[in-house]
């Protein structure tokens, strides 16, 4: 099953022509904390962030897969590699201005990226500090004024980066907030991000109580002619955090006042309100469904008994009932079963296989089988690890639902609730793992790089601090497969590789793959363009319009 | 009444230095890296070393300890990479996770915190206590039959159900409010009652049985008193025997519960706050807690210690003035 | 013979009056066919033993029975109107205004929350239209007017700083408050010295002259009845046993009751029996000692001193008197001996064991053989237990487990001050007031004392059995060598049952010596006042020194309200 | 101190003994609570509710489910998880529906539920009424110093969040302790502040009272003077308090089971599903009117015996039974109006 129609696209389009003009509010569950652009994590900065900062490419804003695609913004291009894709240049457009109305330099691009090496700043992706040459000891610009050497910048309009090995995906990286221009002169450090200087189609006015509450209004040095990704509809966008998101739906169902206009970036329907609206029309007209690159998943560290018999493993990835699953991760609306690793995108290069097929409610039978020659014919009891939070992925009505399949198999399943921290605490321990345990991973880009490499390629495996290869999986045939595929740069040839290699390492039953969450979107009843991309999977604020 | 004032400040600073130890050391029992999740999930391990050196979490607990003590009485300094900051004393530090000075994050939320917590206290007392007297007044009879139902219904029923469900019926349902959001006092008083209007009553309806059936407990006990048949013999009718008399009575547990009270909901009234988006100091601890932000969580609890305390003090001094019999010293 | 009265000014009608209260299943008549009635003006007295129901009698004016879960028949009318079917508004109205009532129990009949001045003023408030500052102006009046010292000030004071004889006369300061056409005063003299006494009943007696108040004095003093009223009526398990004119009754009883009730009444005019029969035993060997013992309180910002400076001793099986008017600091005096408060000053050695200072761990030792009676009697028995296990408790405290030996001792104890045994498991407010004065008692003796400080334990007490409690602690002296310091205002008692007796004024002994060079030779003029004001059975000479005391001017300084 | 004879026993020993029983305070208590009509009525309702509880098995037998066993064929995947069919798929099977997501039938876990829910807010409430009493008694009978000591350590207590403590005691506190238990423990041990106020309070304005004094006279320790003289006037505040913390610490298991200090899944507790059902209470409201109507049922009941018990310690409203319902009660007197002046 690929990603579904978008129920959003037809809605738009009902509603007329969007206008420019009015206030947009945004209610969001998690404040904006940070808006530094050099410690926002998620790409593309998020969805208020890059209405502010300008990067050197950035997603294509499209509804569905087309979202997944990577386009020029302040560059003229994606970017141009050199041969083994181990140095990219870019160009930046011409005419481009701060809010200020100061020209925006190359070399503002290249502080912008220096500052996110300092320990002040810390919070973005590792990609930088791993790819960049001379990357790993960098310390940010205010203990090293020299500056990064492996980012030139012949001119004030080309920049250029070089890579320690070859990287296809580079022009993902590029639309991440570190790429986003900071002058130098406006950088007083770790306070930046009360004022940050905008680049974007709005400016921060009001940023109060630590991003609780946010005040955009137009940048009038803004030009939609150097950017043809951002539509700026409205005159001010609103954004109040911090809100239950209980509220938060309901206040978009109700959609009185100025909440008919209101949208919200961070919060999904549940199932309680799912089920409610089912019976009603006009409120689902008004639900967009996103998808995101996304794996919820059993996993397993095979150090421990008795998970490194492989029969156990497949034993359990036969028992499992992904229809149990799936209803406690919200229903067949908000989840879809996993069989793969890789997300069921094709941007990702996703392959369908199921290695252990288990039909949608589990085969018992066969896993008792297994286990009996795995030599547990009285059954088995063993321990699963998840967290208390309640967020329907690692927490405990999976858990249980996993227990309760299992149970079928004849296997006994103890469960160990932990504290979230405790909990990523142990599952991102090389040396302390528990055996068997709740686990998800999301992608930073659409590509199967930033999904495979983390989980599989063996020199990831970080001792001493967060490990995500949880399976401690150290095969040099597929180390040097991921290599071959980061030299790429043509992107499709690269996705299919990707799913080609998540098919082969899935033999091996190093995890069971459970479900893709689905994303059901409630928006305001006087929302227009709602476009929501398969990139993030939430609404994009840069497109709506309230007019 | 002064050596009083002092001896109690005295102990408020023994309850604060106690109560920040008690942090400290639990903290360091809590799961969780402060400076991994400063830095964020996919951090290398030297860059959560240099955050960790960043945030002084390298130095051994006393040492840190005795830091944050410096800092409430000196002040500290603080790096935002371009520049040295300096922190005030009184400088309960900065926070590990936005780098914000304790201090200024509190008394940004405390005036949040404070409005929920005085106009919850008003519901409460005037519910609470009304609906007791009422009871008591009317005892076995329906009105007393109702509102024991209604206030225990309040209590029985979790917050978050109790707030969401007065959010559905006023501001959805019927529309009578908008929903609300957090006006400052100072910005328009008006507004900002209004907008306080659903988290008051939920948190007064939630807490107001307590006061009802201990106000029905003592009124009845005083009832039952000599003395009261004093001013029955004398005419007095019983409405005033009741309220002036024998709620009387009442007044000084209640006023030693709505002490204790106010304490924890300044520290504790998290979900109202969240459900509300009240940007109170209840959130910042739960946040705090949550992400390990040490200097905040001890900085919150100082705060609602700072809060208990003199809660306290003020219902010793009210219960002292309420029944002239006990003695203050 | 009953005096020919026209109906219409009937102030009380009463007729067949009977009230039950039901208690654990069982009922108890505590009133049984009374029928008697009051003009206008005209003053009754209700005497009667402990118990016998006259409390039960006064509060069925008021209808105070309503809604407590008593069955009252027959019929009340007190000033016309109809106290049993009356709506809540007459009743309200009838309260205060028409008749007016003072309790016996002076500290549990107060809020002890509220100033005293307030709660009269609130009173008056009810039944006039006076502004808040009139009304408190009207207390002012009234306390003064009863001899509250410097009344202005001491209306703002709270009931747990007034001594027991000033709350009494707050309470009677009250009940004036809204010039009732009847006042009903239970015991309203018992916690009175007898300046004070005299000076209230003369009071009443102007009252009733002035505005043609009615009074029905509830008493079990035959001497103050003899001295302010007209009428008596003798009570007894709740019927009348004998009704007339004062004099008649007083001067010439029919009944064997009556006549036993007067032959009861102590004097301080005949000769004492008991000093020169009993030999003391173990005379000279001294059990508690005081010197220079002090007490201050603090009172607003300013403290003082409700004690100062008393020295005395207390000799092992003596008695020792402590007279003087209210307020004079027995109560206090008597508290700190058995240290239940501390000195602020002084030095106090019991059997050569300094315990002025001593912790409470120091004095364990001690503790049961120091006992104390209190003052009120309400107060000091706890609501929450039944009156057997309060008496049972010295003995449990002493380890005592046997629970068979433990019952068969209080039941003894409840017997011997004159209780029905099968009353253990009743709760303090199912006994009348001297009821409850005795189960105080018995609860002193369980802990087999050495000492008690009994502070005014007969006061509460009818005549006879007052001889019986005064005999039975005699009684206990001869045999256990007990000591006594018994508190009292009442001199002919104090004289009747002491070896030694002191005399106290502002918190001073004035006068320090035997009973007979005190009774006999008053050294100290306030003594020869004491003296002087003990009521007299006679109507006649009553009212003849009434007429004396009026005469006389009053002494310099304001002497009666000390 | 020495060995104290026991309360109730005395007085069975002594009826025994002496011609007319002596019937302790206690029994005397117990006597007139059991007069009380609605006492028993409330008393009746949580004994049914505990009955109801530990035959959870036995019942769940004769419904022929269990706790948990899913059924996704109950529940519609594409809704969110709601049950298929009306009142929260009420059926032969399932006689009280099954629950969102899971299917699992809710008969089963609000019986099992009860078990976890009463059995954790009565024990909490009994170790803060144990502690409060014990600190607020301490507090206010001791000497200045004690008072003091004891008073501060509260204010640590309260102004300490729950919520820091639970979570660091999930770190240190291994997996299999039980925990109903640990529930028991964290709100009894943490949160008896308001117990220990209100009792000190009271002891303060109890203990300058005569009977106090009395009390000491007779030769009673603190000890022995804070169990006879105090507890029994404490008793009514203490009971009342009681009877309301019940149903705050029923909900208070809720929030402490998103903090993963709850019981452990999938044993189920009332507080926990009412947790959980937060949003269903328009698509599915069965799922939330079910524990919420027991928790209320059991609120109501534990206040009305509250109110009972606090009401039969009271020697003196023994003659108020009824006041409501005075005027028309069949005494003899109120027959003939004309004699009954009583009402
Ligand atoms: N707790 C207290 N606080 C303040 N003043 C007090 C207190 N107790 C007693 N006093 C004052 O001390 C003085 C002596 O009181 P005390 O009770 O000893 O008198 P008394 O001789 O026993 O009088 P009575 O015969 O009326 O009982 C009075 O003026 C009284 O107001
Ligand atoms: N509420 C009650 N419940 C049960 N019995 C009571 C109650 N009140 C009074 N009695 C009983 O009724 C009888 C009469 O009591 P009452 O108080 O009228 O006596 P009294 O004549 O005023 O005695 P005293 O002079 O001692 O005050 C006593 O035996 C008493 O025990
Ligand atoms: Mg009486
Ligand atoms: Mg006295």
């Amino acid at each position: 099953s690929g990603p579904q129609d978008n129920d959003a696209k037809a809605s738009a389009t009902d509603k007329g022509k969007p206008q420019k003009g009015g206030k947009l509010t945004v209610l969001n569950s998690e404040p904006q904390t940070d808006f530094d652009p050099a410690r926002l994590y998620t790409s593309g900065g998020g969805n208020v962030p890059s209405l502010v900062f300008r990067t050197l490419t950035t997603r294509n804003r499209a509804n569905g897969a087309a979202g997944t695609k990577v386009v020029p913004d302040l560059a003229t291009d994606t970017g141009r590699p050199n041969a083994d894709a181990t140095e990219w240049t870019y160009t930046l457009k011409e005419g481009l201005e701060y809010e200020d109305g100061t020209p925006i330099t190359s070399a503002d691009i290249k502080y912008g990226v220096e500052r996110s090496f300092a320990a002040e700043l810390s919070g973005g992706a590792p990609y930088l500090r791993d790819w960049l040459v001379g990357g790993a000891d960098y310390q940010g610009p205010y203990k090293d004024p020299k500056g990064l050497a492996s980012i030139e910048t012949p001119d004030d309009r080309t920049i250029v980066f070089k890579l320690r090995k070859p990287e296809g995906d580079f022009p993902f990286l590029a639309t991440a907030t570190q790429f986003a221009p900071v002058p130098k002169a406006k950088d007083d450090g770790a306070k930046y991000e009360e004022h940050p200087v905008s680049s974007g189609p709005y400016k921060v006015v009001k940023n109060e109580d630590d991003g609780r509450h946010l005040l955009l209004e137009r940048n009038p040095n803004w030009s939609e002619k150097t950017d043809d990704q951002r539509h700026a509809y409205p005159d001010t966008i609103e954004v109040q955090s911090g809100l239950d998101s209980a509220v938060i739906n309901q206040r978009l169902s109700t959609s009185s006042g100025p909440d008919a206009a209101a949208v919200t970036t961070d919060t999904n329907l549940g199932p309680a309100e799912l089920a409610q609206i089912g019976s009603d029309k006009a409120l689902a007209a008004r639900v967009g469904t996103g998808h995101f690159g996304y794996t919820n998943y059993l996993a397993f560290n095979p150090k421990v008994k008795p998970f490194d018999d492989p029969k156990v493993r497949q034993a359990i990835s036969y028992a499992i009932n992904r229809t149990s699953v799936i209803n406690a991760a919200g229903g067949s609306a908000l989840a879809e079963p996993a069989t793969t690793f890789l997300p069921d995108q094709k941007a990702f290069g996703y392959t369908p296989y199921d290695h252990f097929p288990a039909g949608p409610t589990g085969d018992p039978a066969k896993a008792k089988e297994l286990l009996k020659e795995a030599g547990h014919a009285d059954g088995l009891t063993i321990s699963l690890t998840h967290s208390t939070a309640q967020n329907r992925e690692t927490s405990p009505e999976v858990a249980t639902a996993v227990q309760e399949s299992l149970k079928q198999a004849g296997i006994t399943v103890k469960l160990v609730g932990l504290e979230p921290n405790a909990f990523n605490e142990a599952r991102w321990s090389a040396t302390k793992s528990p055996g068997f345990y709740l686990s998800r991973w999301g992608a930073d880009w659409p590509s199967g790089g930033p999904f495979l490499a983390p989980i599989f390629d063996g020199r990831q495996i970080v001792k001493d601090g967060s490990n995500f290869n949880h399976a401690l999986f150290d095969d040099p045939a597929v180390n040097k497969e991921i290599d071959e595929i980061n030299k790429l740069t043509d992107l499709a040839a690269a996705a299919e590789r990707w799913g080609a290699l998540d098919k082969k390492i899935g033999e091996q039953a190093l995890d069971v793959p459970l479900f893709h969450p689905v994303y059901k979107r409630l928006y305001g009843k006087d929302v227009k363009n709602v476009v929501i991309s398969d990139w993030t999977g939430v609404l994009d604020v840069s497109q709506v319009a309230v007019k | 009444m002064t050596r009083y004032l002092l001896k109690r400040l005295g102990g408020a600073v023994l309850v604060l230095l106690v109560l920040s130890v008690v942090i400290y050391g639990l903290f360091y029992l809590a799961p969780g890296d402060p400076a991994r999740l400063a830095c964020g999930e996919r951090c290398s391990t030297q860059q959560v070393a240099q955050v960790r050196e960043q945030l002084g979490l390298g130095d051994p607990v006393y040492t840190q300890y005795a830091h944050f003590l410096r800092g409430i009485v000196a002040g500290r300094d603080y790096s935002t990479g371009t520049a040295l900051l300096h922190c005030d004393a009184p400088c309960l530090g900065f926070s590990y996770q936005t780098d914000q000075q304790v201090t200024s994050l509190i008394l940004d939320r405390l005036p949040a915190t404070l409005s929920l917590a005085l106009g919850a206290m008003v519901i409460w007392l005037v519910i609470g206590v009304g609906t007791g007297l009422l009871s008591a007044l009317r005892r076995g009879g329906i009105t007393e039959r109702a509102l024991t139902v209604l206030t225990l219904a309040g209590t029985g029923t979790p917050v978050f159900i109790l707030g969401l469900l007065l959010l559905m019926l006023v501001c959805a349902y019927l529309q009578w409010l908008p929903f609300p959001t957090y006006v400052p006092f100072t910005d328009d008083p008006e507004q900002w009652a209004w907008n306080m209007l659903l988290p008051w009553l939920t948190l007064g309806l939630f807490e107001s049985a307590k006061y009802a059936r201990l106000t029905r407990s003592s009124t009845l006990e005083t009832l039952a008193e000599d003395h009261i048949r004093t001013f029955r013999a004398y005419g007095v009718g019983e409405r005033a025997v009741v309220g002036r008399h024998a709620l009387r009575g009442a007044v000084p547990p209640v006023i030693a519960l709505s002490a204790l009270d106010f304490g924890s909901v300044m520290g504790g009234a998290v979900l109202t706050e969240s459900l509300f988006n009240i940007p109170g100091i209840g959130k910042s601890l739960i946040d705090g807690v949550r992400e390990i932000d040490l200097p905040v969580v001890v900085g919150v609890v100082l705060v609602t210690g700072t809060a208990v305390v003199v809660a306290n003090v003020v219902a010793d001094l009210l219960y002292a003035a309420a029944d002239r019999r006990v003695a203050l010293l | 013979m009953t005096p020919v009265i026209p109906v219409t000014e009937q102030l009380i009608e009463v007729e067949d009056l009977t009230v039950d209260f039901v208690s654990g299943g069982e009922t108890v008549r505590a009133v049984d066919g009374l029928s008697f009635s009051l003009a206008a003006g005209r003053a009754i007295g209700l005497v009667g033993e402990s118990g016998s129901g006259k409390s039960t009698v006064a509060g069925a004016l008021l209808g105070l029975h309503r809604g407590t879960g008593a069955r009252v028949g027959g019929a009340v009318r007190v000033g016309g109107t109809d106290v049993g079917t009356a709506s809540d508004r007459e009743l309200r109205a009838l309260r205060g205004a028409v008749a007016a009532m003072v309790f016996q129990d002076p500290l549990s009949s107060l809020d002890p929350y509220y100033a005293v001045g307030d709660q009269i003023a609130e009173v008056y408030r009810v039944h006039t239209d006076a502004t808040r500052r009139a009304a408190r102006a009207r207390a002012v009046e009234v306390l003064d007017r009863v001899g509250i010292p410097d009344a202005a000030r001491r209306a703002h004071a709270r009931p747990h700083e007034f001594s027991g004889g000033m709350r009494q006369r707050t309470l009677i300061a009250m009940a004036l408050a809204c010039e009732p056409r009847l006042l009903i005063a239970d015991e309203p003299t018992t916690a009175l010295d007898v300046t004070v006494q005299a000076q209230i009943l003369d009071l009443l007696h102007d009252l009733r002259a002035e505005t043609g108040m009615g009074l029905l004095l509830v008493t079990h003093d035959v001497g103050v009845a003899a001295e302010s009223v007209d009428e008596v009526l003798v009570m007894r398990h709740g019927r009348e046993v004998e009704r007339g004119p004062v004099a008649e009754v007083l001067g010439a009883p029919k009944r064997t009751y009556t006549r036993t009730l007067l032959s009861s009444v102590p004097r301080v005019d005949t000769p004492v029996a008991r000093a020169a029969a009993q030999p003391r035993p173990a005379a000279g060997e001294v059990l508690l000692e005081a010197v220079g013992l002090r007490r201050e309180f603090r009172r607003g910002r300013r403290s003082v001193a409700a004690v100062d400076g008393v020295s005395l001793t207390v000799g092992a099986g003596e008695t020792l008197g402590v007279v003087g008017e209210s307020g004079s600091g027995k109560t206090t005096l008597g508290r700190m001996l058995v240290r239940l408060l501390d000195p602020t000053d002084g030095r106090l050695r019991y059997r050569g064991a300094e315990i002025a200072a001593a912790s409470e761990k120091e004095l364990r030792p001690h503790r049961r053989e120091l006992q104390m009676i209190f003052q009120d009697p309400v107060a000091s028995l706890n609501p929450r237990r039944s009156v057997g296990e309060s008496v049972a408790d010295p003995l449990r405290a002493a380890g005592a487990a046997d629970e068979e030996r433990i019952v068969a001792r209080v039941r003894e104890l409840l017997e011997r001050v004159g209780l029905d045994p099968d009353r253990y498991d009743r709760y303090p407010h199912e006994f009348s007031g001297g009821q409850r004065q005795r189960v105080g008692i018995a609860r002193a003796l369980a802990a087999e004392p050495r000492l008690i400080v009994c502070d005014e334990p007969v006061s509460a007490l009818d005549v006879t059995t007052q001889a019986q409690v005064v005999a039975l602690l005699a009684e206990l002296q001869r045999e256990l060598g007990l000591a006594l310091v018994f508190i009292a205002h009442d001199l002919a008692v104090v004289r009747q049952v002491s070896d030694r007796v002191a005399v106290m004024r502002d918190g001073r002994i004035v006068e320090q010596g035997t009973v007979e060079e005190v009774y006999g030779a008053p050294s100290d003029p306030y003594t020869r006042r004491l003296l002087a004001a003990v009521p007299v059975l006679d109507p006649v000479l009553a009212a003849a020194r009434r007429s004396a005391r009026k005469a006389l001017p009053e002494p310099a300084g304001n002497v009666v309200a000390v | 101190m020495t060995t104290l004879p026991d309360l109730p026993a005395s007085g069975a020993k002594a009826g025994a003994a002496v011609a007319v029983p002596a019937a302790s305070d206690a029994r005397q208590a117990w006597r007139r609570l059991r007069g009380r009509r609605s006492a028993v009525v409330a008393a009746g309702v949580l004994g049914l509710l505990v009955v109801l509880a530990l035959a959870a098995p036995l019942l769940a037998a004769v419904e022929g489910q269990d706790a948990n066993t899913y059924h996704d064929a109950l529940v519609d995947s594409a809704r969110g998880g709601v049950p298929i069919g009306s009142f929260g798929g009420v059926s032969g099977d399932h006689w009280l529906g099954v629950e969102p997501g899971t299917g699992r039938d809710l008969f089963v876990r609000l019986l099992y539920g009860a078990r976890v829910s009463l059995l954790v807010a009565a024990g909490a409430t009994v170790v803060q009424v144990l502690i409060g009493v014990a600190v607020g008694l301490a507090s206010g009978l001791g000497n200045r110093l004690l008072d003091a000591v004891l008073s501060r350590f509260t204010d640590v207590m309260i102004a300490l969040p729950m919520l820091v403590l639970a979570i660091a005691l999930t770190a240190v506190v291994p997996n299999d302790f039980p925990r109903p238990l640990l529930l028991i423990l964290v709100i009894g041990l943490l949160d008896w502040g308001g117990t220990s106020r209100i009792v000190r309070a009271q002891t303060l304005t109890l203990k300058q009272l005569d009977f106090v004094a009395a009390a000491r006279l007779a030769g009673s320790g603190r000890w022995r003077v804070a169990r006879r003289e105090l507890l029994p006037s404490l008793a009514a505040p203490v009971i009342t308090y009681a009877a309301i913390l019940l149903p705050m610490n029923m909900v208070l298991e809720a929030s402490l089971s998103f903090l993963g200090v709850g019981v452990k899944p999938p044993t189920p507790s009332w507080g926990q599903m009412l947790s959980s059902a937060q949003t269903w209470f328009r698509a599915d409201p069965m799922y939330v009117l079910l524990p919420a109507g027991l928790l209320f049922v059991t609120v109501l009941a534990f206040t009305v015996l509250g109110d009972a018990v606090r009401a039969a310690l009271d020697p003196r409203e023994a003659g108020r039974l009824r006041v409501g319902r005075r005027r028309t009660s069949r005494t003899p007197a109120a027959a003939d109006p004309s004699k009954d002046i009583s009402s």
